[in-house]
Formats: structure tokens, C-alpha cells, sequence
């Protein structure tokens, strides 16, 4: 297979193949959650749960103070590599392109050298991740084959598309089509991994939220 | 359905609802709800990691409520909820945790990871993997009307030494009052002051309540246990007995537990509304003062802290109350660190109090509160649930501090204008 | 409509001032070679069709070497050109085919671009012919 | 200017020195020639050595299923220019559309050269040769392309495959292929083939690579696709003038927007300079005027294999090539029933189960439990 043959199988049935298991993978693992449903809670409430529920969508993202304090590496680390992650995967122009030309969306993106600059600080935040899972204690007792694997995948990407568009490496071609293989895997494996929380954790911040709130308690 | 694994895994499978399968889909293993759980903190022992807690629950939750996971334990690639798992996890789903909720309060993707040991409890104890002081504890609840054996005869004593002490008529089952007040049996046995503050504080306010001779047990150890039917059945004696007085409110005492189990898991237990509305006694208090009806002299000038019941402040939604009563006695209170719905457990919730076996490591997990406290340097310290306070006193002791633990209620009533 | 034909379109000239610069990293490469000049000896040719040049970067790029004290004209195969830039040392080599155009254009950082120079075979067959004329002078002016 | 030369079997220095042209002369040739084959102006002492006995090669041009684009690229510029210089320099002794002799003569002409210049001769080879059904889709004189090739080759020293066809199979070998196109590297195995890949290419690479074997006597380092290194080593976007504006992330997004007047990159609107090898950017085209990204167009990415099939032209080389939105909404749709179906299933197991429920009583809660 020549570099131009790869990179035409991972933009054309590659790339069919990875957002089929996407979205076929997604819809199921969530409208399967929904289904299961849950039980109406009889308890009197102390007050409606959706404003709490809604809040705690949102508020969840700011850690409490005696987690910051108690773990500040995962939370910080935590913080870059998320907000590293979209900002690369949203607001880089290639791939605004994509998702243009997927959902007929577009937006406008960051210069190139601050994106490239955030890939860095994200692959190195996603480092301190890994050394972080693997030395401390709770996090090594945790992790499984599944916690590596999703590293793993989100990692590749980030890798191989500074890599692609450093121009390094292998030739262009074969390290964009690398890097779109990458992103496939990753769509790939989402539905089957934790990588899941990327649309559950809205659904569980909810129920939780809710829960909560219905209580009296904003969670 | 015969073996142990086979039941808990069929009760595993009645409690799974949408939000547990939303968090187990969530769950990163960040690690972060290990350091929100003083059982961690205090060993740093990473079994004791909340999310771990819940690995029973989550192989059924995989193999039998997702598409994936159904599909790969066709192939034998899902694990199974086995007798050794149940035995090897009631360590640290009875002795290693309180089901305090401050883990679901920090959890990033916000599982409700509390939640979730509570619905594991019912699997647990549907094995029989519960230990003995907790099932012994829940047996005479069932058995004799209270987990500490109190009957009838033991409340009508105490009854008479309140109202010679008083001098006041404690009211027992009084058809058509308004409040039916409910009592811990620890109050009965260890804090009759508790029935005596009652009395004095309802006498002053003009609040028309009872007790009630077949309902006055407020704990529930089925909850604690994690058996829905027990749970069940103990609140169903509060509903006949409310129901046979026709009581407007039902008044939970200073007994986390207590609270959660009748005030939000009860109707749901029982698979009905109540007729009646059920009030902490805090919160009733704090209606009487902002109706006026709650008159005191004289203001503590030591020193004094809150220490949260977890039950009734973080999973019950009685935070302001407490503190608004506080201030009216006190002219010194001071606020623990993570005060209000992060405050640390005194570690004996839960039924890990009634667990023996769970007694080094419930000791050891004191030192959080102990810190907490020495931070602070009080003498004093005020709470609201007997158990907490009980298990406070015991830690206390054991480490050799000079705090004082007083009910809230009784405080009050100590400071009643005449 | 074809929008090319469409008056009220008005296309710019493509600006080159502040947004391009391909003819800044040339110039540092010719001092550079400058440098190398002057402590190694070392002569240095880039061939400007080699440079990633967008619109008249080349322009800029000769605006900003100037013109020098020397300018020679070469014909052989067409005319080629040699010019001093303003500053020494630093030339400018075009050659152009019979028709005029312009097939090959280079700076060359040197004392004396080697066109310059009389080449050995040249003066070989120049001797030559200057002997041949001699004689055909005494031959004829006897 | 093309016609067939009479072999006189001078070396090109000699043939120089004949016309009166001086060593000073020989040096400027050798130094545009450097130029022409993209090669390092220190080069030209070697180029001038080997330049110094180098033979004028016997060139065999065929042109097979082709638009004639590659022939017109080398042959039409304006004025006469660097090109004619090396072109002048080899003997073009067969090119249907070029020579005069025609029908069996040109035939013979053809079968001459390979005759007399067997093992040595050049061939160079424009369009896709298509070899479905024995290749009787394209003929010349009664032979096919196929056939034709094959003979020629047979005894010649290298071939060129010129244009983006006879490299790797162009539009001819574009879905669906209808004629079972080839490239030329895809039928000889036995022989060095060069592909100078373009749709046309450039004129100036053609004539460099035919430079490199008049030089050198023998073709150019080349890369994975065949390529000389020296023409296809770097990609538009490594040598784009416009590249500063794509690091910068200001970038065109219509024809005729702000971005496009004031020559931003061209990469949202569709530019295949990333992923394509080629010289544009710096040998330029007529006459090194400009190239189509100076033009304000995005490169469509010619000089590389399936170009035709590598999605529209004005999509950026970002996105998918199919139709990616369906199969999304094809694939949620089909998800969501598929887990409405298995969350169903799993109430009904939960319904079991609480049909099954075992009740938890006081017997559970005694000593032998």
C-alpha cells in the first residue's frame, strides 16, 4: 500500500467503518442507560431537582477545594489535558473542516502556532497523567488494561498529528493518514471504554444533580 | 435461586437503574473519590477507594444490563459475581464505609457513588455477606421493635423520669396531634435528655405532639443493612402508627439514619406516599424560631463547633437549620473546616457502628475528626444525631481529647426563656 | 455571471509588504555566506529558482541588495549578465538563452564570479588563434 | 527544432566547441543545466566533467492513451527557452505527433533506433497503457499500446514515464477504469522506469531528468513513487510562498473573500499542497511566472497516484471522502433502536429479577447464616 493508497482508505472506507461503530456504539450504550430508566421517587421533595440537576452539569467541572488540595497534580493535569484535547480538536481549521463537512457546522478556529503550542502542553500534561496512574497509589490499585488502552488512544492522536503537521517522521501522506487512523481508532474504541464519559458524564451529573437537589443539597 | 452469588446478583439486578448504568459508564478511574472518603485518607489503604466498592454491582450492571457486555459474556469474557468477591467485598462495603456521600459529592463525572454502595448492600445482605453485630443489631429491630433491645416498658420509665424531672406531662399516644416525635433508642438508653428537651421546648412553643407506644423507634437498621425489606417493614410500623394517631407530621429525631430512611428512602421502601409529612426536629425547631415561638436566655460563651451529621446535612438537606439555632445559644461558634455539606463523618454511620468486628478501623478513621478538631481547639462540640455522638464520644475518649459532645436540641432547651 | 467579468469586483494586488518576507531568510543566508567568504574562503551560489518565492519576493529581494560599482554583459549562448550588488562581494548572475529569456539566475557570494575569469581552454585556443594571426599579419604585412 | 538529429557522435562539449561556443559558454550551460535538474549550483564542476564526454542519447517517445497534455506542456511555451537547450542536446528519433515521417515510416523510424541504438536508447513514455480485453483499446499502426511498449522496452537503457498516466495510471486508471488502465511501471519490471508525474508536468522537470541521464548517464535518485528526489523530494506546502499564512491560521474560505484577495492559504479550499509532491512552488510554471497557488488556486494535487479519486478538489484534505453525515446518522439511528431493543431486554431481566426477589426476613439475620 502506498502512502497516497493509505491515506485514501483512511479518508474514504476507513473512516465509514470508524463513525459507523461510533455512532452505532454511542447511540446504543446511551439509549440503553435511558431505557433502563429509573424508578419515580416517591419521597416528598424538598424542592424540584432540575435547576440543581442543570447546575450540577456544569458546576461539577470546579473541583472542591479539599480535592484541589488533596490531589492538585490530577486536577491541574486533569484541567490542561481536557481543555488541551478540545481546544486542539475544535478549534484547529483542518479539523473544523471535518467537522464541517460532517455536521455542516463550522466555527471559527485559533492560529496555528497557539494550537500547536496547546498540542505540546497537552501531550505533556497527558504524561504527567500516565506517570501520575502509574505511581500513585490509589490510581495503580484502579487502573486496568482499559485505563492504559484509553490513554493510549487519546494520546495517539495528539502525538501523530503534531507529528503530521511538524512534517515529521514519515512523509506527509503516510503521517496525516496516520494521524486520521488515530482519530479511527480512538472512534473505535470509544464506545467500548470509559471513554464513554465524554456523553455519560452529562447523564450522571444529572442523576446526581437531581438527586441532590431534590433533597436540598446542590451536589 | 440457591446460591449466595446467585441471589446477590439477582438483587444486584433489581437495584440497577439508568442512573447507576449512567455512572458506571462514567467512571474514569480518576481516583479522586479515594481522597473524599475519611477510610482512605486516614489508611491510604487504596482498597478503600469508593468506586472499588461498588465492583460487585458493576460486573452485573456490565454483563447483564449493557449490549456490549451481554454480548461478551456470551464468550465468557465478563466476570461474575462470585461467594469469594461478596466475601472478600463485605469488608469494605459494611466495615470501610459509612455511606457519609461526600464521595458523590467530589466525583468529577458526578457518580452518585453512595448511591450505588447503598444499592450494593442489597445484594450483599440478599447473600447473607453482612456482618454479625450489624445483622444481630438488625434482628432485633425486626424482633423486639429496636436494634438495642429498648421496649415499651424501658420508654415508659424514662417517661416517668422526664415528667418528674419537668414536671410536665410527656404526651403518649394522643390521637389527633399534630406532630407524632419519633426517638432513637440511644436517646431512650443514653440521652433521655433528648425526651426531657423535647418536652420542655414543645411545652413552650405550644406544639401539639406525641409519642406513640407502637412507633417510637425512629432507627432503621434495615437501611443500614441495605435491606429494602426490612427497611420496609420498620417503616411501615411509623406509618401504621401515624396513620392509628392521625398525625399531621412525623418528627425525626437527632438520628442521621433515621432521617434519611423515613424522610427519603421510607416511601419509596414501602412503594407509597405518606399521609404525613416528615420533619426533622432541627428544622421544626427552626420554623418555631422564625415563627417566634422559640424564646431563650443567655448565650454560651465558649468556644463551640457543629459537627454535621452526614445523613441529615450532606444527604439530608438540613444544612442552614442547625447553625441558625446554634447562633441563637452560642456567641462563639465556630465552623469546622468543610463545614456544612463536605464535612468529614464521624465514621460510625452506616451501621459500622453496630459492626464489632469493624471497631479498629472505625477508631483509626477517627483521626479526621480529630484533627479537625484540634485545628479548631474546642472544648465543645454540638451534633444532632446520637449515633454520631456516640461514636464521637467513643473516639474521643480512646484518643484522650477534652471535647465535650452535646445534642443540639438539648442545648436549646437548656437555654429556654422562662 | 461570471464573476470575472464582473466590473464591480475589484481584485487587489497581491500585498506582499508586512505579511510575506521569503526574502528575509535569503538575505540572512547571504550574509552568511558573507561570513563564510571572508573566514573560510569559501564562495557560496544560490540559485533563485530554488527559493520559495511568492510574488515579487525577488523584486524585494533585488530592491534590497541594491546595485554595485560593476556590471558586465557575457555573449555566449545568448547574453548573461553579471552585476556588483551594492554590496561587495555579492553578485547577481542571470543568463538568458539566444531568444532573450531568462534560463537560470543566481547570487553568488565570491570576489569574482568564476564567468568572469578567461577560462584556461579558452585562453589555450586564444594563443592560438593569436598565433595564427600573427602570421597571417607577417604573412600579409611583408 | 524537434526534428531528428544525424548522429555525429560527439560528446556534448565537443559538439559545443564545433558551434564556436567557449569553455565560458560550456560553463554557463553546465550551470543552467544544474539549474534545470534542481541540483546544488557546487554540482556544476562534476556536471561540467561528466558533461565533457556525455553522448547524445537516442530518445524513443510514445505516446499511448493520453491527451497529448505532457507533449504540450514540453513544446508550447511561449518562446523558445531552457528546454529546447538540453532537448537540442538528444536525438528525438520517434514521436508520432511531433515527427514528419508518418504510417510505416515513423514505424520504421522507431524500429531503426531501437535497432541501432540497442541497449542504449531512451524511452519515454506519455499516457496509460490499457491492457483489459489484450489491450485493444488504444493502437497505433495496428499495434497495441501494451504490445508496443513491451517491444520497445526490451532493449532500452531506461524509461520515463512522463505525466501523472504513464506514472501511475491518471485518469484513464481513475474509477471505474473502463479500459483497464496502466501505468507504465505496473507492465515493465525488468527495466529502471522514472516517473516525472504531473498532469502535465512541469516542462522544466521533464527536461531535467533527460538532462540527468544526458549528464550522467543514468536516471536521477528517486523516491518511493519513483520520482526524482531532486524535483518531488518536498511537497507544495513545504516550498508554498502562502505557507506563513497557513502556520498563521489565516486562511481563504471563498474565491472571493478578503482571505482570498490578500492571498491567504488556500487550504479550506481544497489545496492538496500538503500531501503533493512536487516542484510548482519554486520551478513554476511558464517560464517561472507563476503556479496555480500563486494564481489563487488550491492545488489539486496532480503529481500523486489516484488523484482524480481522492475526493472533490475543493474539499480540504481534512475531511472524509464519502459521504460520512449518513453513515452517522445511518449509525445512530440504527444504535439507537438496537439499544432500545437491548435496554428493553435488560428491563425485561430486571423485571425477573424482581419477580425472582428474594426476600431478605429474620432468617437471614440469625447466627448459622
Amino acid at each position: 500500500m502506498t502512502p497516497v493508497e493509505f491515506l485514501a482508505w483512511v479518508r474514504g472506507p476507513m473512516f465509514q467503518i470508524a463513525v459507523a461503530i461510533f455512532a452505532l456504539g454511542v447511540a446504543i450504550r446511551i439509549v440503553e442507560i435511558f431505557v433502563l430508566g429509573r424508578k419515580q421517587d416517591l419521597s416528598e421533595p424538598r424542592r424540584d431537582g432540575v435547576v440543581p440537576g442543570i447546575k450540577t452539569i456544569f458546576g461539577r467541572s470546579i473541583p472542591d477545594t479539599g480535592t484541589f488540595k488533596r490531589s492538585p497534580l490530577n486536577v491541574v493535569a486533569g484541567y490542561i489535558f481536557h481543555i488541551g484535547l478540545f481546544t486542539t480538536i475544535l478549534f484547529f481549521v483542518p479539523h473544523i473542516e471535518l467537522f464541517h463537512s460532517v455536521l455542516g457546522l463550522q466555527w471559527p478556529g485559533l492560529p496555528t502556532p497557539f494550537i500547536d503550542a496547546v498540542t505540546v502542553v497537552t501531550i505533556f500534561a497527558m504524561v504527567v497523567i500516565l506517570i501520575n496512574r502509574l505511581r500513585n497509589p490509589v490510581l495503580k490499585f484502579l487502573s486496568t488494561f482499559e485505563d492504559y488502552l484509553c490513554w493510549l488512544v487519546t494520546l495517539l492522536p495528539l502525538l501523530t498529528g503534531y507529528l503530521a503537521f511538524h512534517r515529521m517522521l514519515f512523509p506527509y501522506q503516510t503521517m496525516l493518514g496516520i494521524h486520521i487512523l488515530s482519530v479511527e481508532i480512538l472512534l473505535i474504541v470509544f464506545p467500548f471504554t470509559k471513554l464513554m464519559h465524554f456523553f455519560t458524564v452529562f447523564l450522571a451529573r444529572w442523576y446526581n444533580g437531581s438527586a441532590f437537589g431534590r433533597r436540598g443539597v446542590q451536589s | 435461586m440457591s446460591t449466595p452469588a446467585e441471589r446477590a446478583t439477582n438483587a444486584f439486578k433489581e437495584q440497577i437503574d439508568g442512573p447507576i448504568a449512567s455512572y458506571l459508564s462514567s467512571c474514569v478511574h480518576c481516583g479522586m473519590c479515594a481522597h473524599a472518603c475519611l477510610f482512605y485518607t486516614e489508611t491510604e489503604d487504596p482498597r478503600y477507594t469508593p468506586i472499588n466498592k461498588v465492583e460487585p454491582l458493576r460486573r452485573v450492571w456490565k454483563s447483564e444490563y449493557t449490549f456490549f457486555g451481554k454480548l461478551a459474556s456470551k464468550f465468557g469474557l465478563t466476570k461474575s459475581v462470585t461467594d469469594e468477591l461478596l466475601k472478600e467485598w463485605e469488608l469494605l462495603i459494611y466495615d470501610a464505609c459509612t455511606l457519609c456521600g461526600r464521595c458523590s459529592m467530589v466525583c468529577p463525572v458526578g457518580n452518585d457513588i453512595a448511591y450505588m454502595i447503598r444499592k450494593t448492600r442489597e445484594g450483599m445482605i440478599a447473600a447473607g455477606y453482612a456482618p454479625r453485630g450489624l445483622k444481630d443489631a438488625t434482628y432485633r429491630a425486626v424482633t423486639v421493635g429496636s436494634p438495642m433491645g429498648v421496649k415499651l416498658p424501658a420508654l415508659k420509665a424514662q417517661i416517668k423520669h422526664v415528667e418528674k424531672d419537668t414536671g410536665l406531662k410527656v404526651p403518649l399516644d394522643v390521637e389527633g396531634a399534630d406532630y407524632m416525635a419519633l426517638l432513637s433508642s440511644m436517646e431512650i438508653m443514653n440521652f433521655p435528655e433528648y425526651i426531657e428537651a423535647l418536652t420542655r421546648l414543645f411545652d413552650k412553643a405550644g406544639v401539639s405532639w406525641t409519642l406513640c407506644s407502637e412507633a417510637f423507634e425512629a432507627t432503621n437498621s434495615g437501611m443500614q443493612i441495605g435491606s429494602s425489606d426490612i427497611e420496609g417493614e420498620l417503616i411501615q410500623r411509623i406509618v401504621d402508627g401515624a396513620e392509628k394517631l392521625k398525625v399531621k407530621y412525623v418528627i425525626s429525631p437527632e438520628c442521621g439514619h433515621a432521617y434519611y430512611a423515613l424522610r427519603w428512602e421510607g416511601p419509596n421502601v414501602i412503594g407509597k406516599k405518606y399521609p404525613f409529612e416528615v420533619v426533622h426536629i432541627l428544622e421544626l425547631l427552626d420554623q418555631l424560631r422564625a415563627q417566634g415561638k422559640l424564646k431563650v436566655e443567655g448565650k454560651l460563651d465558649q468556644k463551640l463547633t457543629f459537627h454535621d451529621p452526614c445523613q441529615i446535612v450532606r444527604k439530608g438537606g438540613v444544612v442552614d437549620e442547625p447553625r441558625r439555632l446554634l447562633n441563637m445559644v452560642s456567641s462563639n461558634f465556630v465552623e469546622m473546616e468543610d463545614a456544612g455539606v463536605m464535612n468529614w463523618c464521624c465514621g460510625g454511620g452506616g451501621g459500622v457502628s453496630a459492626n464489632e468486628r469493624a471497631e479498629p478501623l472505625k477508631l483509626t478513621v477517627f483521626n479526621r475528626k480529630k484533627s479537625q478538631l484540634e485545628k479548631l481547639g474546642v472544648n465543645t462540640m454540638v451534633t444532632a444525631c446520637a449515633n454520631c455522638r456516640i461514636n464521637l464520644e467513643e473516639g474521643i475518649e480512646h484518643t484522650n481529647m477534652d471535647v465535650e459532645v452535646v445534642g443540639l436540641a438539648e442545648t436549646l432547651a437548656e437555654h429556654l426563656a422562662d | 455571471m461570471n464573476p470575472a467579468m464582473d466590473d464591480s469586483i475589484e481584485i487587489e494586488p497581491t500585498p506582499c509588504a508586512k505579511d510575506r518576507g521569503n526574502d528575509l531568510p535569503v538575505l540572512n543566508e547571504i550574509l552568511h555566506a558573507l561570513n563564510e567568504l571572508l573566514t573560510h574562503d569559501r564562495q557560496t551560489v544560490i540559485d533563485i529558482k530554488s527559493l520559495p518565492f511568492g510574488p515579487v519576493d525577488e523584486e524585494r529581494l533585488s530592491i534590497a541588495l541594491g546595485q554595485g560599482e560593476v556590471a558586465a554583459t557575457i555573449h555566449t549562448l545568448g547574453e548573461s549578465r553579471v552585476t556588483e550588488t551594492a554590496y561587495a562581494g555579492i553578485w547577481w548572475v542571470e543568463h538568458r538563452n539566444e531568444q532573450g529569456a531568462v534560463i537560470a539566475k543566481f547570487i553568488e557570494v565570491t570576489y569574482m564570479p568564476d564567468i568572469l575569469k578567461a577560462q584556461h581552454e579558452d585562453v589555450i585556443v586564444a594563443r592560438q588563434k593569436l598565433k595564427d594571426a600573427l602570421e597571417t599579419i607577417k604573412l600579409n604585412g611583408a | 527544432m524537434l526534428q531528428p538529429w544525424n548522429k555525429n557522435g560527439l560528446t556534448v562539449a565537443e559538439r559545443l566547441q564545433a558551434e564556436g561556443i567557449s569553455r565560458r559558454g560550456f560553463l554557463k550551460f553546465c550551470a543552467t543545466t544544474a539549474s534545470m535538474m534542481a541540483l546544488s549550483p557546487s554540482m556544476v564542476p562534476a556536471i561540467a566533467r561528466a558533461l565533457e564526454n556525455a553522448k547524445r542519447p537516442s530518445v524513443i517517445w510514445l505516446s499511448f492513451q493520453e491527451c497529448t497534455g505532457c507533449t504540450e506542456s514540453l513544446t508550447r511555451s511561449h518562446s523558445p527557452n531552457l528546454e529546447t537547450l538540453i532537448l537540442e542536446q538528444v536525438s528525438l528519433d520517434y514521436h508520432h505527433t511531433l515527427q514528419v515521417a508518418s504510417g510505416e515510416a515513423a514505424e520504421e523510424a522507431r524500429e531503426a533506433a531501437m535497432k541501432e541504438n540497442n541497449g542504449r536508447y531512451l524511452v519515454v513514455v506519455d499516457g496509460s497503457i490499457p491492457v483489459d480485453n489484450g489491450g485493444v483499446y488504444s493502437t497505433i499502426a495496428g499495434i497495441t499500446n501494451l504490445e508496443m511498449l513491451r517491444e520497445t522496452a526490451e532493449g532500452a537503457a531506461a524509461i520515463i514515464a512522463v505525466g501523472t498516466c504513464a506514472a501511475f495510471g491518471g485518469i484513464g486508471y481513475a474509477k471505474p477504469n473502463p479500459t483497464g488502465a496502466m501505468p507504465v511501471s505496473a507492465i515493465i519490471s525488468d527495466k529502471p522506469v522514472i516517473n516525472v508525474s504531473g498532469c502535465p508536468p512541469i516542462p522544466t522537470v521533464i527536461s531535467g531528468v533527460l538532462a540527468h541521464f544526458l549528464t550522467f548517464d543514468k536516471l536521477p535518485e528517486v523516491d518511493d513513487l519513483g520520482r526524482p528526489i531532486t524535483f518531488f523530494g518536498q511537497s507544495i506546502h513545504d516550498r508554498c510562498y502562502r505557507r506563513p499564512f497557513y502556520d498563521r491560521g489565516l486562511f481563504a474560505e471563498s474565491f472571493d473573500d478578503e482571505g482570498a484577495k490578500k492571498g491567504w492559504c488556500l487550504y479550506r479550499l481544497g489545496c492538496k499542497g500538503p500531501a503533493t509532491y512536487n516542484a510548482c512552488a519554486t520551478t513554476k510554471w511558464n517560464e517561472g511566472t507563476s503556479f496555480p497557488i500563486e494564481a489563487g488556486h488550491p492545488c489539486l494535487g496532480c503529481s500523486e497516484p489516484d488523484f482524480w479519486d481522492m475526493g472533490g478538489f475543493y474539499q480540504p484534505l481534512s475531511t472524509p471522502t464519502g459521504d460520512v453525515t449518513r453513515t452517522l446518522v445511518y449509525g445512530v439511528v440504527a444504535g439507537a433502536l438496537i439499544g432500545a431493543a437491548a435496554g428493553s431486554m435488560a428491563r425485561t431481566r430486571k423485571i425477573k429479577a424482581q419477580k425472582e426477589h428474594y426476600k431478605v426476613t429474620t432468617d437471614d439475620l440469625e447466627e448459622s447464616s
